[in-house]
């Protein structure tokens, strides 16, 4: 296993401002020409959650533990697997149904461990980074709940 | 000094984002007020103690068993030990990503 | 389980031309405004394959064959995962190192589902769709040849 | 009329990528040719006729164990059966994505 992926090779930024995968997957093909695989997760705010119409959403965080939470889980998923970069943004602030909320990208040599190595980071980032979602819906406001399936998400990786 | 952070649905529920504690040789202070003379070490005392300063209605909210604590971005249980200059957090299960 | 993705949902392309992994990510999340994750595979020429330089590839197929091989494919994966869209997307003809030659992208209401249905689809691809790879390297021109690897990953889903 | 298909290193060594061969009520015929009056029904006895029409060296690159075989695009075994108007292709492992 490849533990030495330098710090450079893992950006992680919290910000209010949109993303644009093509740019960060591009950022990742220029780490090396020897990636072969590149494994990204976009998660977006639904239109509908628990069954209620959401208009749109805040999402609050913990500045300085957020980052430090997801570089940890990032350093954990590059000792685990061989990956050559990690990018992972979140954002904050208001945000509208379709928009993205969080990208997670991995580059490797092979698909195997760039798979593995994106669902472990946000498995663990859904569970553990300081940020809390707050919907204004059809029926008023409301603070969204965790997820059991999310923390059985994550245990699996326990295991 | 003690830096006290509160999160999403407990910062509303108390009508506080952050506070500060004065810690003295005796004990610990509210900042800007007298020494209480009341020993805080863990991370139990100290929400007994915001609950006696400000609100008794901190305490359930405090001490609910789904609270995630951290000390210096760290999650933490109840009984870990608080030192002079310590941030600590106090937050619901988180929903991000 | 969702059996019933329309038809309009799963897009397969064989191409020469380029792809834009945010266009494509577009078009699937305006397919529903319910969608909340999107996972992308992109496979990537290396420059070093087997440890031998490779400065260009040709890639080869059976034209009709590859495109009712991936449909085949992500009907399948459609039956076994609660998906909402499904893009592929594969190049052919001349290609050079850290050029993109494959994007498999998944949406789904939770990512678990695009996650599983996402890394099933590259690895029956990968065994399955018939494309061939010829290198030019340092040593002349070579065949690529199957990996072992491959089909022990496309054996787990028969599990 | 039987379309066969060639691709990838398969048809680089039988320096062929298509052919077509005429099938009639005895049997078939190349495309073109008289009828030599051999009976193919399955794809192992296309390959052994095949050889014997072109290059008896086709039989052993057709035979190999890991020459994939298809029918209309679809993976059979040496034993499937060939109808009039079939498209049946011969090519290596595949190897791409």
């Amino acid at each position: 296993m490849n533990k030495s992926l330098p710090n450079s090779a893992i950006t992680i930024r919290v910000q209010a401002a949109d993303f644009d995968v093509n740019a960060e997957q591009k950022n990742l093909r220029e780490l090396t020409r020897s990636v072969g695989a590149i494994v990204s997760f976009v998660g977006l705010v639904r239109d509908i959650n628990d069954a209620v119409s959401v208009s749109s959403m805040e999402l609050e965080h913990y500045p300085g533990m957020t980052e430090r939470t997801i570089k940890d889980i990032a350093d954990k998923a590059n000792q685990r697997w061989s990956l050559l970069g990690i990018t992972v943004i979140h954002r904050i602030g208001a945000l509208a149904p379709t928009d993205q909320i969080v990208l997670v990208a991995v580059s490797s040599l092979h698909r195997g461990d760039a798979f593995q190595a994106c669902e472990y980071i946000m498995d663990f980032l859904k569970t553990n980074a300081p940020f809390w979602k707050k919907e204004k819906t059809s029926e008023g406001e409301r603070w969204v709940d965790a997820r059991v399936t999310d923390k059985k998400a994550e245990q699996r990786w326990h295991q | 000094m003690i830096h006290v952070l509160f999160f999403a649905s407990i910062r509303e529920q108390l009508q506080t984002g952050k506070l500060s504690i004065e810690l003295d040789a005796d004990g610990i202070t509210v900042a800007g007020s007298a020494s209480i003379g009341l020993s805080v070490s863990t991370v139990e005392q100290l929400i007994a103690y915001l609950a006696s300063t400000y609100d008794q209605s901190w305490l359930p909210v405090l001490s609910a068993d789904n609270v995630i604590k951290a000390v210096n971005q760290q999650v933490v249980d109840k009984n870990f030990i608080i030192s002079d200059g310590d941030e600590v957090a106090f937050f619901p299960p988180v929903t991000g990503g």
